[in-house]
Order: structure tokens, then C-alpha cells, then sequence
């Protein structure tokens, strides 16, 4: 037999490389000399093997499966039993018809239409079906209470245990601009005068940056000479 | 080549490339002066610019872009299922039920009945026009207020907010099971949160 | 509403979308009998098919898609900087020949045909939108079933799957050896199968 050229990753698989070999050899399809064959298979596994290139686990299971085939045979058979080859031929046959086909296919490959991407349009999201108003009553009643157990503690609640009082930032708003609306100005160290608690001085500063923000008052000058002024009624 | 094969070629350019392409590209790439592309986009405005056609070619600046007809983007939008109309989730429900119930409220009120963030569900809803912004409440912060929409009335087939079934806890005694008669309209009181 | 109007809204659809629209969606958001869409379809075909526009519709299956004119793909190429599309691999090529002439079908069947492990190739197929899952086999494992996609069916230009040329070892025997023409640059002609 005419030894090959080929290496083994020319081939798509195990069966391929049967295929070539049956084709190289004209063997009956359909009569198989299985130790030939198997011969033939195994030099090209080894060929590979002395390049040093990892042999696929699929080529060694079809060795397996040729010796198996191959011992088989050799054992007598009773008359209704089947050829262990044909197996082995309706593989390749099969496979010889997925190679025609796909030289059909290639003949048709064009890949010369270009598609146009999508358009994007905007969505509209405006919500359009139609409820029955009694399932709001329902949502609320599930909605209810959920907040009590699931809501980090306020601070209130807290009151009991922590001495410190907690100042609001609303109060402090009111106490600011009630100072300012009489006075016009103060200093800045004035405006924290009597106010002990941090709570309360935090309270305080967080209402002057509010309102610094909302352009109700303003700060000028810096250190001891800061003061704060009620915007819109200045004095001169 | 001639001008009717050399004006196809342009059409296939601009037909494939989603984006706005330049004229100078055109002729770049078909090997003519730019005023020779100039013509060929003004051709097929001619072919494609009628009001039956579905298609558009629009020139935006120095470039050409084909379009969908815009008097054809409702049937366009429902052929491309771009009507969001995926039923609202339940922490939707909830989230508009307590603001039809309570408006104007901040997201914060809601937040403090449902005990969970809501940013997401709020947004969603707004851009669903269920609900919409109703100014800013004079607190530090001052936090957006919310209420509901016409087409909240629409969808939920009211006449108008007074028509929202009672809330749940008053009048509940009188109330059966399930024939909660939407007849019995007393009203828009506001719940009132103890907390 | 004027056929005219309606049929360019067909057109509109078709154009926004880009991808394959089946013409019973298109029946539907027209609220007209899918004949009707098929007539609509056919005629905007009649309007775009001929050789010198830049664009064609293609029938692919039960869909229709707007694509560029096969005569006119070099230029469009280079105006959109696209690379030619590598061709496709003996194994792919393989492979889809087995999920073209089978389909729906297993990748363990393939493989068996094959006689190699391809979840690689079918991956890669399927990133291509040349195969596409079609549901699972209800057996142990509930293994995935591939088929080809439209997308497949404009590659290889074919109107539909039933144009696929007989299967070899049927009617091998009209079969001519001759063709060795690769199909890719053999101009704008769509091959036309007689099956």
C-alpha cells in the first residue's frame, strides 16, 4: 500500500482520515479489509506521534474501535449475526455524504448581501392597559406596614435610650432666619451662641448651608470676622 | 459605468450603513467629484421622498442617511415591539396605590411606607406616564413631589382621583369581602401615616 | 386606508427592522390577511429587484428582508470598510451541511456523523447567525436542537430551505461533476436551484 503524506490535522477526524485511506486504496466500502485498514490507520497515529503533536483523543478511540472490529471478525459468527464491518461502513458512508453535502453548500456560499443594522427608534413607554381601579385598594393594603418592619430605625425611636437629644435641621432653619429677620446680621460664632449639644451645632451648620444653597443668606469675610447676612435686606 | 448603475451603487451605501455617510465618502469610494455624488443623492431623494414611500432620504449636512418615513413609525413601533407594555410588576402597584392614595408625595414618603428604595420603580413609572413630578416640597433638600397622571385615570379607568376605591382600613367593617361596589365613593380622604 | 399607503408601511417595517420580518407579523400590525401581505411584499420585490437599485428584497422562508444589491458588494464593502468574509471552514461547512439536510438536530448528532466533538464549531455557527436553537429533545438531558436561520438562507441564497439541492446519494445520478465555479465571486446572478 502506497504510504501518505498527509498530516494528521489535515483531517477533520478519525473518519476522514478512513475515508482518505479507503479512497487511497479503492477498498469496497462495503467489504472492508479491517486489518489493512487498521494497519494503515495505526502508521499515521504513530507518524503523528513522532512529530510530537498531540494525537486527538477521537483518532485513539477509533483505533480501539478498528482492533475491536478487527477481533470480531475473526471470531466465527452465526448466520443471522452482522458483519461487525457494516458498522463500520455506515459510518463512513454517512460521513462521505455530510462531506458531499457540504461541497454542495459551498457552491451556493455567496456571502455578497449586506443587511442594514436596525433602526433605532425611540420607544414609546407610555403605559397602556387597562386595570381594574379596585387592584390599587389591594397594592396599597399590600404596600401598608411593609415599612415598619423593613425601614432602618428612626432616630425617635432611639429617644428612650440616648440621652443626647437629637436637633432637627428644619428647627434650626427657623431659629437662623428668625435671628437674621431681627438683627439683619450676626457673627458667625454668634449664631452657635447657647448652643451646647453637637446635635444642635450640627443642626445649625447644616441650616446655614441650606440656605447659603436656597440664596436666602450669605456668609462673608472669614475667622472672627465672619458674619452672616439675610439676603435681600442688607444693611449698608 | 453608468450614472443609473453608479446612483445603485450610492443607494447601497447609504442603505447599508446605518449611520449618516458623507458625500464626499460617496464619491470617495465610487471615484466621482463630490458634486457627481451630490447629484445622485438628490435622484433618489426624488425616487424615495414621496408620502407613500417608507423610506426617507434625508440630508443632514453634508451627509445623506436613509430613514423610516416618520407619518409610518406607529405601525413601524408595533411591528418592532417597541410598545413597552409588559404588565406592571407588583412593587409597581404598590408603589403607585400609595402615591394615588397619598398625593403630592415624595419619594421618601413612599420609601418610609414600603420600607425599600423605590428610585427605580418611580422612574419607571413616570416614564410609563403613570406618574409625574408636582414641584418640590420647601424642605431642606428640597425633594421632588409626585402625583399621578391622566393616563393613570385612563388605565385605571377612573374620572377622576376622587373616584379611587376607599382605601383599605376605613370603612372596612362595611365592607364585604369582594363586592367592594365601586359606587361607594367616599372619597378621597388621605390615609394618615403614624409614624 | 390606500394599498399604496399600506404597502408602504410594509416597506417602512421592513426597512426599520433590518432583520428578516415574517409576513404574517407584518399581516398583523396592518391588520390585513397575510395574502395581502404576500401581494404588498411581492410588489415592493417587483419595485426593488431590478439590477441597477442599490437595494433588494429577499423572500427567506415565510420572511422578508431588505438587503443591498449582490452587484454591488465591493463597493459597499469599501465604503463600510467591511472585511470579506473569511470563508467558512471545512468543518463548519460540514457541520451546517448536516443541520441544513437534517434539521432540527442534536450537536451529539453531528458529531456522530462527523465522528468529532464540534460544540466549538456549532458555538461559533450559531455567534454567526448561520444556526440558531430550536428548542430541546424531551430525552434524558433534554438535549438542544439547532436548525438553520434566515440569515442562513440569504448566505447561501436560498429562498427557502426546501431549495436546498437534493441531499447526495438522491437523485445523485442528474448531478453534474462539471461545477467548480466557487460561487463567491461570480457577480450579482443569484444562483437559481431547480429542484
Amino acid at each position: 500500500m502506497e504510504k501518505l503524506q498527509y498530516k494528521l490535522e489535515n483531517f477533520e477526524g478519525p473518519l476522514d482520515l478512513l475515508l482518505t485511506l479507503v479512497a487511497k486504496n479503492k477498498i469496497d466500502i462495503y467489504d472492508i479489509p479491517i486489518a489493512e485498514l487498521l494497519e494503515q490507520y495505526m502508521e499515521q497515529i504513530d507518524l503523528m506521534r513522532e512529530a510530537d503533536l498531540d494525537v486527538a483523543s477521537e483518532f485513539l478511540e477509533m483505533a480501539a474501535r478498528l482492533v475491536y472490529i478487527k477481533t470480531a471478525s475473526l471470531l466465527p459468527r452465526q448466520e443471522d449475526e452482522e458483519d461487525p464491518r457494516m458498522e463500520l461502513t455506515g459510518l463512513l458512508l454517512e460521513y462521505q455524504q455530510c462531506k458531499a453535502a457540504a461541497e454542495k453548500l459551498k457552491t451556493l456560499a455567496a456571502f455578497n448581501t449586506v443587511t442594514r443594522p436596525a433602526e433605532e427608534l425611540p420607544a414609546d413607554f407610555i403605559y397602556k392597559r387597562i386595570h381594574d381601579p379596585r387592584e390599587l385598594r389591594q397594592a396599597l393594603r399590600a404596600a401598608w406596614g411593609k415599612g415598619k418592619s423593613l425601614m432602618p430605625p428612626k432616630p425617635e425611636s432611639f429617644s428612650a435610650l440616648v440621652s443626647a437629644r437629637i436637633v432637627s435641621v428644619a428647627s434650626q432653619t427657623v431659629y437662623v432666619l428668625r435671628t437674621l429677620w431681627k438683627r439683619g446680621s450676626i457673627a458667625y460664632r454668634a449664631l452657635f451662641a447657647g448652643k451646647d449639644e453637637r446635635s444642635a451645632r450640627v443642626a445649625v451648620f447644616l441650616a446655614l448651608l441650606e440656605l447659603v444653597k436656597n440664596r436666602r443668606v450669605r456668609v462673608e469675610g472669614d475667622g472672627d470676622l465672619c458674619e452672616v447676612k439675610l439676603m435681600g435686606r442688607e444693611k449698608a | 459605468m453608468s450614472i443609473e448603475e453608479l446612483t445603485g451603487q450610492a443607494e447601497a451605501i447609504l442603505f447599508a450603513s446605518g449611520e449618516p455617510v458623507a458625500l464626499d465618502r460617496i464619491a470617495q469610494v465610487l471615484g466621482v467629484r463630490t458634486a457627481a455624488a451630490e447629484k445622485m443623492v438628490s435622484a433618489l431623494q426624488d425616487k424615495y421622498n414621496t408620502p407613500e414611500s417608507g423610506v426617507h432620504l434625508l440630508m443632514l449636512g453634508d451627509s445623506a442617511q436613509f430613514c423610516t418615513n416618520p407619518a409610518f413609525i406607529e405601525p413601524v413601533r408595533a411591528a418592532l415591539d417597541l410598545k413597552r407594555n409588559t404588565p406592571l410588576s407588583q412593587a409597581a402597584m404598590e408603589v403607585l396605590a400609595v402615591v394615588a392614595y397619598n398625593q403630592p408625595v415624595t419619594k421618601a414618603f413612599v420609601e418610609q411606607v414600603r420600607g425599600v428604595d423605590c428610585s427605580g420603580v418611580v422612574g419607571s413609572l413616570v416614564q410609563k406616564g403613570l406618574l409625574e413630578e408636582r414641584g418640590r416640597l420647601e424642605l431642606p433638600g428640597r425633594p421632588l413631589l409626585y402625583g399621578t397622571t391622566e393616563n393613570f385615570l385612563r388605565c385605571f379607568q377612573l374620572e377622576s382621583i376622587d373616584r379611587l376605591p376607599p382605601p383599605p382600613g376605613e370603612g372596612e367593617q362595611q365592607e364585604q369581602e369582594e363586592d367592594s361596589d365601586d359606587g361607594e365613593d367616599d372619597g378621597p380622604e388621605q390615609i394618615t401615616l403614624d409614624v
